[in-house]
This record gives C-alpha cells, structure tokens and sequence, in this order.
C-alpha cells in the first residue's frame, strides 16, 4: 500500500528552487536501446568520487569483461572493471570530461569483439546475506552512485552501518531537465530496483524504504507502484515537479520534513539516499555477481537527430554514442556530458562517459542562450530561486571584488552549484562560475597551508639535525682535546 | 517619560549630531570605510560623549559657576574630554585588543571630534539639568553611531560596486553623505527643536 | 589680577586631578608588549631565506608588524601566508604580482654533475641525490626559497611553476565588468 | 588559447533585464495616460521631456565614461527612472523642472555610482527630493483636474510649459497640503477635509502629483506586476500595512488630529511609492525578512513625516531612508541557511523523526 506523504506545507509555500522547461520528450518515450561495442574503451581511472583507482593489469595483457582491471586506492574509491573482453593498449593520459579540458588517466582497451564474460559468481537469495557481505560484495563489483556524484556505493553502506539508519531513500526524481534514463530504468527494469533497495535496507538495516519520484513521470510511478505492491516496507511517493528536488538534502527535507545538518551527512539524520539506478546495480551485483560495467545514458538535446536513451558501456567515446542517436542534425553550441544544469561542457568528442554520465547532451545556441551577461540589477530571483537559501548576487559580488573570505561569511560553503541561480538571472550573469572559482581557489589555499605546515616541520627538523650533528662534533672535539691532554699529562707524569 | 522619549528622537534623528549640526564628521568620513571599525568607533565615541557630559556638567557646577570662569568653559572641557578619552583608550586596549587595533588611530582622534566638544557645550550654554545634559550626551552618541552604521553599510557596499575611476573612494563618499543628509531633512520639523 | 589667579589655579587643578586619575588607571590597565610579532612569525615558512630583504623570518615579521613590510614579501609563503597575516592584522592586501602561483626548484637533468652543493643547502631537504649522482627536487617539500639555485656551478637548477593537472586546476574567475 | 571554458548551467531563462524594465513601464502605462487625460498636454509634454532629458543624460555619462552607450540605453532602465520621475511631479511642472530633475536623478542618483545596480539610493527620488528641497513653491501647485475636464488646448500648454506660471485660477491644494496648513491654523480635520471624497481618489479626480492621482489603475498596474513575478508582494503590503497600521491607531485615539488611514493611502505618492518605487530593484533588500522590515519601515517613516513632519508628502524622504539601511538589511537580515539554524550553527544530528501520515 502506497503512504501518501504530506509534504510539509512551510516547503512547499517557501518559494525555492525553479521549474526549467523540462524537455524530456521524446526520448522518454522511447524504449532503451543497446549502444553496441565501439572501436575503442576508454576507463577513466578517477571516474568516481574519492581518490583514483589504482591500474592492476599491464599493457598488452588481455582481459575478459567484467574482469577488474583497478583496484580502489585509500578509503573512498572504486574498483574498475573492463566494460568487454580485449587487449589493453595503453595506461596513460586520455581526453576526460573535466572543465578544464586537461586529460587525465585511464586505461584503453581495444574489444576483441568477442565480448566474453569472466567466470561470475552470483547468489540467487543474495537477501539472506549479512550486511556486510553485502558491502563487500558492492565494493567488489565497483558500484558507484549513478545520479551523477557517482560517490562509491559500498562507502555510503558502511557509512550507513556505524551510524543507526531507519529510512532508505531512492531518488528517481530526477529534476534535471532533458534526462530520462532514471525514468526508463523505473518503467523497465522496476522489479531490479525493488530488490537493490530491499538489499540495501538489508545492508543498512533500516526498517523502510521510500521512492521519490517527481510527479511529471506518472509512467515510472505505475510501473514502480506494482513492483513494490508484495513488499510493505517499501513504499512509493510522489513528490512535487521542482529543480533541484534531486538534491539528496532537498529530497530529504520533502520527503520527511527533517533537515540533514550543514556539513554533515545523510546518516546523521538516519537516512541513505541512493540513486534508481544505483539500486538497480546493486541488485545485479549480488544476483549474478555481475560488476558496474554499463549503464542507461540519455543521449538528447536540439543538434541530436534523434534524441533516446542508450544502454552504453562504461568508457565508451561520446562519438559512437552520438551516431547511436542519429548523429547531429547541426553544429552544437556546447556539447555537455551529465544534465545542462550541473553537466560538464566538453569540447573533445572521444572524451569516454564514466559510471555516473547520466546524460549527453548537444545544446544548440538557442537552448544555451548565450548572451553578453550585463550588470547585476538586484533584482533578487537568484535568491527565491536558491534551494539553500542563500544571497547569490551578493556572494558573486564579493567574489568579484577579490574578498573571498566574506564569500564564505555568508555561506559559499553550503552552496550546492546547482545552477537554479544561474538558471533565473535576467543579466545572465555565470554566477555558479564565480561559486566554484572561490571554492576551487579557497581549497588550494587550503591544500598550499597544509603544504607549507609540513614543509615548517621539515625546515624545523633540518635545523634541529644540524644543531645537534654541531653539537656532537664540538662534544667530540672537546672529549679528544681532553683525552689528548690527559695523555699528555700521563705522559710528563711518567 | 514622554518628554525624554521626545528629546531622544530629536537628538538621534531630527538634529542629528553630523548630519544636520554637521559636527563630528571627520571620523565620520574617516572610520566609515568598514562596518565593524565603524560600530566599534560609534559605541566608543557614545561612551565617551555621555562621560564627558555628565563630566562637564559636573565641572561646570562645582567650579566654573561658583567663581563664575565660565569664560574659561572651553579650556576646561577640552582637558576634561582628553581626560576620558585616554581612560577609554587604556579601558580598550586592555579589555579589548582586537577592536583597539582596528580603530587604532582614531581613537584618540576622538578629543579632536567636535561633537564630542560640540555637545557639552551646547548642553552649558542651553543650562539644562544634569539629567538632561548626560541624555544630550548619550543621544548625540546615539544619533552618530546610528549614522556611522548605515554610512559604513553603503560604503561598503560601494566598495565592491563598479564605481567609475575619477569617484573612487572619498568623492563617491562625499556624495553619499550627502545624499544622506538630504534624506535626514525629512525629519525636519518632526519634534519642536528644544 | 585675582581672577588670572583663580584662573590659572583652578586650570592646574583640573589638570592634576585629571593627571592623577589617569595614573592609577595606567597601572591598573598596563599591557605587555605587542604579541603580535611572533604570531606573524609562526605563519612564516621559516625558511630564513632572505629573499624579502630582512634578516631572517623573524626581521620579517617585525617590519610586517611595524607596517615596514607588506605581507606579500614573502615568496614561499605566498598567497596563502600573505591572506593569513593580512587577515590576522586586519590590512587590507592590494593582489599584485603574487598569483602566478608557486615556484618550485626543478633539476635539468643533462646539466646536473652530482656535486651535492644544492642539497647542503636546501632549508627543507627539499633534495635527495648522492656525490655524482643526479639530483632530485620534491616539489612537496619546495618552498621555491632560490638558496640552491645560486649555489649550483652548472645552473641545473631553475625555478618554475607547477604545471596544473586536474585536480589542481581552479575555475577562472568571470573576466566581465558587472 | 585553449577551448573557453564554460561553468554550468547550460541553459538559462528566457527573461531578460531588458523584458523586466518594458513590463514595469507596461504596467505604469494605465495609470499615466489617466493622468494625461485628467491633467491634459502640459503633463504630456512635462512626462516626455523629463524621459527623453534622462535618457540624454544617461548616453553622456556612458560616453564620458567610455563605455558603450547603446546597449546600456536599451535596457529601459534610464526611461523607467525618467517616467518614475514624471509621475511624482506635479502635473503642470515648468519643462526646466522635469530636466533639472532628470538630471539631478541620472548622473547624481545613478552614474555617478557606476550606473545600473550600484547606485544606493532610488534616483527618481533623489531627483525629485532635491526639487522639493530647493523648489518647495513650485514642486507643491497642484492643478485642480475638473477645470480641465473640458480639455485644453495646445497653446495653453506650451503656455504654461515654458514657465508661464499656471493661471492662479487652476490652482489648488492637495488633500495633504490642505490638510497640514488647515491643521497648522487650528480648522478641525473633519471640516478641512470636507471638500474631498474618497470617491475622488479612486477615479484620480482630485488634485495630486501626475501618477498619484488614479490610485486604482496604479494598484492595477502593480498586482499586474505581482502576477508576471517582476515584484514580490511583500514590499507593497509591507508598505501599506507601515502605513494604514499606525494610521488607523492614531486616527481612533485622536479623529480630529489624524487622517483616517484609507485617505492616507490614496492621498500623495502612498499607492504609487509602494507598488513602483519601494520595489526598486537595486535600492531595496532581496532577502525576504530584509524586505518586510525595509517596506514596513517606508510605510511607517511616511506617516511619521505626513502627520509631524515639516513637509507634507513623506513618502520621497521615507525610501530614501530606508535605502540607506538596504546594505545593513541585506547584510544582517539575510534568510537561514538550509541546515542551519538562525545564528548559522548547523543543526544537531536528529535521530527520530515521526513518519508523516
């Protein structure tokens, strides 16, 4: 039986975040269609969140798919499995979606095009399982966060397990405008997403689940409405269309009135949230022991021919995913990996999608609408528009003024660069830009002052080395000078 | 009750010390850069207006009156000013560090301030009570801070705003002040001036 | 003639009452000397390289205290210690020359003949490398303070700064008049 | 020079500042040709000279100061700032008025400040304050509209534009004035205000500034405004709310010594200053607690002023007090941070949390 959900009434009067025009169809009309083997697969090694994975096969070897071919390297990260069977021809740097435009490393993998499973090993009650199996067995597979942080699955598990969780949260709100692969994934694959969840109920041990989805996708809610029916625990909710209603914060906040703290995590208000899609991969993980190796990628925007939803191998090139959809009926103004509110533009189409691309996109001018951004007019709907409830405009102007310690002040930190503000603004001002160069800069700063904190230690322990090494040299001298004199005195006595 | 409510309002905002007796304005112009210096130099200033009040009233009774110096009313409330301005600045730089460096210089500034004489006298000269002269002291303090904040706020402000080359800085300053003055003339004639 | 005389006597005491008053309260309200010299001198790297023209970080720090110096003096600390003393004394810091970001030593390795006279004299050990053996800077541990630059007979050493890779690229700031 | 690189988001909204500033003169549209229609051709030409002189005036700053002109000009801003201006002069304001004002309001108000968005205070209420200010006479003739209900010719009004002084046989005082000198001389406010009817300010049929006068098609113009989200309702209501509150308090405790709230709001700039002018985008707050006690200050401040103070209309004097406290309500007023609480601590971990039915 469905819990209907009162969102509480505050959330819904206080005017906060924007309702972009969403752009879903057609593609999320469209059943999903397999992207097939391209030529070439790149894996990016610092796909996830966390630290890059660390190379475990050499060049020229060859390797199965699904065969782990990284290992997570410290405590948050994740391993990386070749996407098909084939020989490796390099380890090194390769075009990766990054707004900068600077490569970075990856392992290339040339399919053989035989495309040969290794040898899997599943449970077929992996429900019976103790939790953390579970999580070890999601880190074995290289489950990532697919919403678009990829943030390793296994982690938040764990994370879940030391603190006492009671509520699973799945996101398929998916707020941001042209994606639908959560919308296909709900509509055809809903009974693999009940079971992850149930699994990660299990692995959490919380005591519900609740699956938000936005009400414009009454499809995914039917369909996700008859998987959950023999299941009581897991109930699903319709929640109001609104961007960003997918922000893990926001979601909570809607689904159960409760604010996580600033600076903390979900768990700190005994909550998970993770993505449909996630979900779905966890279930396949522990089912037939089958790693993250492909994913559901919306391939969309005014230059696509025919814009649809993909089932695309991990590090598989933008290009082949492009020609998958009927290639580009123009020239794209931008060519944007992830949502057009919080995507990455890239200008190099054999840049690979990584776990968490949920999105290609290729914008014309008119939907990017570039324009000459103008003086600020404080006309304040940066400020109805911020989910956070933070003052963009002034934020940005103290930015632009060089005083990024009062950025902070007013609570750059807790900005979640979602771009709603960017999104309103009349001037069209690239207020989100001014947010991450002040965060970038403020956490170089930072990583330059520890920097030089170790550098003080080491200047401080050279110094002290040579004190001492001088010490006992004039020691030495100042003992032989003795023992000489004694000697001599010895020697006068005698 | 009514009638202390009434001069209050008059002092802070019908004549107020620097925007409509124009005295005080040199920290006015020169502490209003930021807003903490700003409120730190108000509260300072309306401290020692209120002590140097009740000072020279005390001073004017018990000395200048009897042996009727009153000639002599300037010289004296100038050492009595100076007086409790170095006993604020030793109060300051022991109590509070950080705020004594912020206003640094022009704390001492503040026995130059011309309000801060400005008031004293007006109070003799006008031969109000002591309760009176202390509330002139205190309400004169009162209407400078409440005007060193919002001036400090709007320069602030100004800082960062793309202002043209040729009025950076204190041309802009003098203009705002100025604009600020003319909205302050709609308190004109709110409170029968005492 | 006697009111000159009232006159001058009653000024002097004023002026004395006042003066004592104010003695006592010296005594109650004395305060040691500025703190702040060796605060500023714990933000210094240390190094004791000379390159902002004092003698040591401690000469340093006085003449930022006493205002002598600007906090942007100081290359290896730079823009990071320069924000910290700005913030800790309350000035305001003008952004000249010092984000073109750090400057680290870098070995040429055709040119290096192994003499160790660099590392000798590099405040950090900074670098490791045997009697006629190549050489090698950590750019960790480089201040970019240019003692071993001078020191080295065949110039193998040059500074230069980081090439930014990923995860040290910063989002350029919005180059726009708004 | 490697690719430019492009911050998210990739897609923006269709409103430009440019639509904002058409829809904010859409909306004063009705309420000015009523006044053109009451007040006949000298208001006409006093409203077109005061726009063309600001935006002549802005196009000199821009090319003094170097910058392109033509963009700048296009976005309305200088035309709003003139037609704002227009509204609150009296209707049969010589021409040299108009302009002098335009000027005082465009290169003092706002270039002066670094144009568009910088400037502090609103620059149709500086323009028009420092007319009040230096020409108290001729800033308060009003015009009595049924004089010109029959309409008037075009000679009368070059007549009376070029500084020919108004016959004295269509002058008249505004409620406010009348009432204040009435009040002055001891008449009881009921008798005072006896020659004028509510009904007379709904229709715009009495005495007032050019704008001021048709209160309805002014509060029609705003709600438009409200309804396109260009303003938010808080500045208007708060406003109103500074305003009738304390007037309806006073006029209950003393009738005859102050005027009942509802002729507080249709008389003078009241209606007009809290649709179009307190809403200001640039000199009012954007935090929205910062915009309640910003309008609410206005509102109250112009009571204050019309009831005791030296001059009758308060509302010029009241916005721009409160602007001076914009920067401290933006600053100190802003809205809590999602996960932390007022003082901007962030809020404890809470462990139990009831499942909402």
């Amino acid at each position: 039986m469905a819990h209907f959900v009162i969102p509480p009434i505050r959330h819904l009067l206080t005017r906060w975040g924007i309702h972009p025009d969403a752009h879903k169809f057609p593609a999320a009309d469209l059943g999903i269609v397999d992207a097939g083997l391209p030529p070439l697969i790149v894996l990016p090694l610092a796909q996830q969140a966390g630290a890059p994975a660390r190379p475990v096969v050499k060049v020229g070897e060859h390797v199965l798919k699904g065969q782990r071919v990284a290992d997570p390297a410290g405590a948050i990260s994740a391993a990386v499995h070749a996407s098909t069977s084939g020989t490796v021809i390099a380890i090194g740097e390769a075009p990766m979606p990054h707004p900068s435009g600077l490569p970075g490393l990856a392992i290339s993998l040339r399919p053989d095009g035989e495309d040969r499973w290794v040898e899997l090993h599943g449970d077929p009650y992996p429900i019976r399982l103790e939790p953390a199996e579970i999580s070890r067995r999601v880190a074995e597979a290289g489950v990532v966060g697919m919403g678009g942080a990829a943030f390793p699955a296994a982690v938040k598990l764990a994370l879940g397990q030391r603190s006492a969780i009671d509520t699973v949260i799945l996101n398929g709100s998916e707020c941001e405008p042209y994606l639908s692969c959560d919308d296909r994934v709900m509509r055809e694959n809903a009974a693999d997403i009940i079971e992850g969840s149930r699994l990660i109920m299990r692995a959490t041990g919380a005591k519900r689940v609740l699956v938000g989805i936005e009400d414009n996708k009454p499809e995914a809610i039917d369909a996700m409405k008859v998987a959950a029916h023999p299941f009581p625990e897991v109930s699903v909710v319709k929640i109001p269309s609104r961007y960003p209603m997918g922000a893990e914060r926001q979601l909570i906040y809607t689904l159960l009135g409760v604010e996580p703290p600033a600076g903390g995590r979900a768990a700190d208000v005994g909550v998970v949230v993770h993505n449909v899609g996630t979900a779905a991969a966890v279930w396949r993980a522990l089912r037939y022991g089958e790693p993250l190796i492909e994913r559901v990628v919306t391939v969309a925007g005014g230059a696509i021919a025919s814009p649809r939803n993909l089932r695309a191998r991990v590090g598989t090139p933008l290009q082949w995913l492009i020609d998958r959809a009927g290639g580009l009926s123009r020239q794209p103004a931008r060519m944007v990996v992830g949502g057009p509110m919080m995507g990455v533009a890239v200008g190099d189409l054999d840049i690979p999608i990584g776990k968490g691309a949920s999105g290609v996109l290729a914008l014309t001018h008119a939907e990017v609408g570039e324009r000459e951004p103008s003086a600020c007019i404080r006309c304040g709907s940066c400020v109805s528009a911020c989910p956070v409830g933070l003052l963009p405009l002034e934020m940005a102007n103290r930015i632009h003024a060089g005083e990024l310690g009062q950025a902070e002040d007013i609570g750059l930190r807790d900005c979640l660069t979602c771009g709603a503000c960017g999104y309103v603004c009349p001037s069209r001002i690239p207020l989100v830009q001014y947010f991450m160069h002040a965060r970038g800069e403020l956490v170089a700063l930072e990583r330059e002052g520890k920097r030089l904190d170790r550098v003080r230690e080491l200047t401080e322990a050279r110094s002290g080395r040579l004190e001492r090494e001088a010490r006992e040299k004039a020691e030495a001298q100042a003992r032989r000078k003795a023992e000489r004199a004694a000697a001599a005195k010895k020697e006068t006595a005698a | 009750m009514q009638e202390v409510l009434m001069t209050l309002i008059g002092l802070v905002l019908v004549n107020n010390v620097v925007l409509v007796r124009f005295l005080g304005l040199c920290p006015f112009m020169g502490v209003s850069r930021k807003l903490d210096s700003a409120l730190g130099m108000g509260m300072a200033t309306t401290f020692v207006m209120t002590l140097s009040a009740l000072a020279a009233w005390a001073l004017e009774h018990a000395l200048l009156l009897p042996f009727d110096l009153t000639y002599l009313r300037i010289l004296a409330y100038i050492v009595v000013i100076a007086a409790v301005v170095q006993f604020v600045e030793m109060v300051m730089h022991k109590t509070m560090p950080d705020l004594h460096r912020v206003l640094g210089i022009y704390l001492p500034l503040i026995t130059t301030n011309c309000a801060v004489l400005g008031v004293p006298l007006l109070n003799a000269q006008s031969g109000s009570g002591l309760g009176m002269s202390v509330l002139g002291g205190f309400g004169s303090g009162v209407g400078f801070t409440l005007v060193m904040t919002l001036f400090a706020g709007l320069r602030e402000r100004l800082e960062r705003a793309g202002v043209p080359e040729a009025f950076r800085g204190p041309p802009l300053a003098f203009i705002t002040a100025s604009l600020l003055a003319l909205a302050f003339m709609g308190f004109t004639g709110l409170v029968p001036a005492h | 003639m006697e009111q000159m005389i009232t006159a001058v006597v009653s000024l002097t005491a004023i002026g004395s009452g006042l003066g004592w008053i104010l003695g006592t309260a010296a005594r109650r309200f004395a305060v040691e000397g500025d703190s702040r010299v060796k605060e500023v001198e714990a933000m210094l790297p240390a190094a004791n390289c000379g390159q902002c023209g004092f003698p040591g970080c401690a000469g340093a720090a006085e003449a930022i205290v006493a205002g002598d110096a600007s906090p942007t003096c100081c290359p290896p600390g730079g823009k990071v210690v320069a924000l910290a003393i700005a913030t800790h004394l309350g000035l305001t810091l003008e952004d000249d020359g010092v984000d073109e970001g750090p400057l680290v030593a870098v070995v040429e390795d055709a040119l290096c003949i192994g003499c160790t006279k660099c590392y000798r004299q590099c405040p950090s050990d900074a670098i490791i490398g045997a009697m006629k053996q190549l050489h090698y800077v950590f750019a960790e541990a480089c201040t970019g303070c240019n003692q071993c630059v001078e020191k080295c007979p065949t110039g193998a050493i040059s500074l230069q700064s980081l090439p930014a890779t990923a995860s040290t690229w910063v989002m350029p700031k919005p180059a726009l008049a708004a | 020079m490697n690719a430019p690189v492009y911050a998210s988001p990739h897609a923006v909204t269709t409103r430009t500042t440019r639509q904002i500033m058409g829809m904010v003169m859409l909306a004063l549209a009705p309420a000015t040709v009523a006044g053109f229609w009451q007040f006949g051709w000298p208001a006409f030409c006093l409203w077109l000279v005061t726009i063309l002189s600001c935006v002549t005036f802005e196009a000199i700053c821009l090319q003094i100061g170097g910058r392109r002109a033509m963009p700048v000009l296009l976005d309305g801003s200088a035309a709003l700032t003139g037609w704002l201006l227009a509204l609150s002069l009296p209707p049969w304001a010589p021409w040299w008025l108009g302009v002098l004002g335009a000027a005082i309001a465009i290169v003092i108000g706002k270039q002066v400040f670094g144009g568009l968005g910088c400037n502090v205070f609103n620059p149709a209420m500086v323009g028009r304050t420092v007319l009040l200010v230096s020409f108290p006479v001729l800033m308060t003739q009003w015009v009595n509209p049924q004089m010109l209900a029959q309409g008037t010719d075009l000679s009368l009004a070059v007549q009376v534009g070029l500084g020919g002084g108004i016959p004295d046989a269509y002058t008249s005082a505004s409620l406010l004035g009348h009432v204040k000198t009435d009040l002055g001389r001891g008449v009881p406010l009921l008798e005072a205000m006896s020659a004028f009817t509510p009904g007379q300010g709904l229709d715009g049929s009495r005495a007032g500034s050019l704008g001021e006068t048709a209160s309805l098609l002014v509060v029609a113009g705003g709600l438009f405004l409200v309804a396109k989200r260009i303003i938010g309702l808080r500045i208007p209501l708060g406003f109103i709310a500074g305003l009738c509150v304390p007037a309806a308090i006073a006029h209950a405790s003393a009738p005859d010594h102050f005027l009942p709230p509802l002729a507080h709001l249709l008389s003078g700039g009241a209606l007009l200053g809290a649709f179009f002018i307190a809403t200001d985008y640039v000199t009012s707050p954007s935090s929205p607690a910062g915009q309640w006690i910003f309008a609410i200050g206005a509102g109250l401040l112009t009571w204050l002023i019309r009831s005791w103070g030296g001059y009758p209309e308060g509302v010029g004097f009241a916005v721009l007090l409160m602007n001076a406290t914009t920067p401290l309500l933006d600053l100190w007023a802003r809205p809590r941070i999602f996960g932390r609480s007022l003082t901007g601590r962030s809020l404890p971990a809470r462990r139990r949390q009831e499942f909402i039915r």
